[in-house]
């Protein structure tokens, strides 16, 4: 199992395909690699263990200035290209600088000797940081329902009198869908509403066909349901036609059309 | 991971884990198709013989195999899941689909849709739930009966006509389709794989 | 059917079948409250060793137990459900392991921590996926939301506790860039080491 924090640990960044190891000691980057760099960290604090674990500093006793101009170097950078910087890294700028000129004042010799170590606040929250970075990737590795490990859930038999399977109309599109992915067919065009009420109207006509056999082709059309309606009907009785569903007979001119099931002749 | 005891094993937990019932395609699937169809079936054969009496059962049903309570313990697991509905397998809901979509149609039109042979198990269920009725013939040799859904259908999802079903992309109208898929594999978009096997599918009938 | 055997047998189909862990007061529904919690707890573990072996698992865990397959079977279940859910950006799981370590916390907190404005994003999956909750109020102004895991977060980890959660380790005072990868990789079994900090794990009590 390799874990996406992996590859954090490994190369800093890829440029252009090419795994970055470590920043160049220039700190020329270009543009582009700028901003896949910034990405691969978390914040500040990801940022500043990086620098720290790179020039493999005593993180309980941290030289701030090489610290600070390093990350500054790097901020610097990010805002001389333009690039958009989270405030979380200016602010963490600020905070650097402060601490490292608060180490740079003489200290009165007796004024306050318990006085906390200005570094201290900035190495307590980088050690729970690393902690918690720490405890991430471990839960990370766990093996996870859903993903790495699967819940058995055997199918229930229904004894005669059981329930039926519900099915809502999301389930027959996603069939649907099931079949065109399946298939891997060219979607060129959809179902519309219109065809499928074309569709509906098929089946209607070939239902009433089968309780009267024969009809007058009038009688299948509803003028009291509108427009729409007739000619729907109309393009379901051509497409019933066209399949060989049915037939449609007119003894003359001006004659009554009538309209039966193809098969009504032979059967 | 390739002893016969193991691929059996895996088999056991694979058609355990799924859901839908496991064809033979989809059972080859999964070593990669490095394990034969023979072998397979014999190992499924075994695995029956194996749940033979036991709390679950191995049952064969048209699109493959799927583990399953027995009835005379149902009425126990239904105390814990009174209101777990059971769900249609995927040859079901796409039949059906297939319906309701394409309506009228015969069942060689859904044939040459799913690319198998359509169980006339399916289409048995569906009309006794009276959700699809005949009605009519084509008027081709044979004259196969022409499906379409019922008002019943439309009332139990809820729907005032057809045209209230979700729009969809089209199944391209000119069959057969060329690659037969996958269609006992489990997961529902097993089929966007290329290397699905064309014929297995519709070897376990 | 209240034969001791027979009492086993139901336990094992209700398991089977039930996708959620099934605890003690689950399993004595299944008999009407008439089989006692030893009688239960003794058939479970019998069905534990019975499984023994197997490419599937009885486990234990915080809601109960539930079968599900051995995590070897990984590569293997990619391929039954190739859409299964991806794996979590660092964001989300610093965020989560944050709240899952020093619960309850707000989102202040986790800013802290993180050093990085807290997304609402993530806060929400992680709600969505049910792993965690809102359990209370802190009462400072605004009354921030305190945010705690859930018992299905432990469930799909395969926990019983946070007890159980890997221990969050001590940090050695100079951290060496080279072997990073290494520390990663052998990051699940930290909790042998003997200088994994004691205690950081009490504090998630």
């Amino acid at each position: 199992m390799t874990s996406a924090f992996a590859d954090r640990s490994a190369p800093v960044a890829r440029i252009y395909g090419e795994p970055l190891a470590e920043m160049p000691h220039d700190l020329y980057i270009p543009p582009d690699a700028l901003e896949v760099f910034l990405e691969a960290f978390e914040g500040p604090l990801d940022l500043l263990l990086y620098l720290i674990r790179k020039e493999n500093l005593d993180i309980l006793d941290i030289p701030m200035a090489p610290l600070t101009r390093q990350y500054l170097e790097y901020v610097e950078t990010m805002r001389s290209k333009n690039l958009e910087l989270a405030a979380e890294y200016l602010v963490m700028a600020a905070m650097l600088m402060e601490i490292k000129s608060r180490l740079l004042l003489p200290r009165p010799p007796s004024a306050e000797p318990q006085e906390e170590d200005p570094r201290a606040e900035l190495v307590r929250r980088l050690l729970e940081y690393e902690r918690i970075r720490k405890a991430a990737a471990a839960l990370d590795e766990l093996p996870q329902a859903g993903r790495d490990v699967i819940a058995i859930s055997v199918w229930i038999e229904s004894t005669a009198a059981g329930r039926m399977p519900g099915v809502r109309p999301q389930d027959l599109a996603d069939a649907w869908r099931g079949l065109l992915h399946r298939a891997r067919l060219a979607v060129h065009h959809r179902v519309t509403r219109e065809e499928l009420s074309v569709r509906e109207h098929m089946s209607g006509i070939l239902r009433a066909l089968r309780e009267r056999r024969v009809l007058e082709f009038r009688e299948l059309f509803e003028p009291q349901r509108g427009v729409a309606v007739l000619v729907v009907t109309f393009l379901a009785l051509l497409e019933l036609a066209r399949e060989l569903l049915i037939e449609i007979t007119q003894a003359g001119s001006f004659a009554p059309i009538y309209v039966k099931l193809a098969d009504a002749a032979s059967g | 991971m390739q002893h016969p005891a193991d691929t059996k094993r895996i088999l056991e937990a694979a058609l355990l884990a799924s859901q839908e019932p496991l064809g033979i395609a989809g059972l080859k699937q999964l070593f990669d198709g490095e394990v034969s169809a023979e072998t397979l079936r014999r190992l499924v054969d075994e695995l029956r013989e194996d749940w033979n009496g036991r709390a679950v059962e191995l049952v064969s049903l048209a699109s493959g195999w799927r583990f399953q309570t027995r009835p005379e313990l149902q009425p126990y697991v239904e105390k814990l899941f009174p209101d777990k509905p059971p769900r249609y397998s995927r040859a079901v809901m796409e039949t059906l689909a297939i319906i309701a979509y394409r309506q009228p149609v015969t069942r060689g039109d859904i044939e040459d849709i799913r690319g198998v042979v359509a169980s006339a198990q399916i289409i048995q269920s569906l009309e006794n739930r009276g959700w699809i009725d005949v009605v009519g013939h084509r008027d081709t040799p044979g004259r196969p009966e022409l499906l379409a859904t019922t008002k019943k259908f439309l009332d139990d999802l809820g729907l005032r006509s057809l045209q209230e079903l979700p729009p969809l992309e089209e199944i391209a109208k000119t069959l057969p389709l060329e690659p037969a898929p996958a269609e006992t594999a489990a997961a529902p978009d097993t089929g966007t794989r290329a290397d699905a096997q064309p014929a297995a599918a519709a070897t376990n009938g």
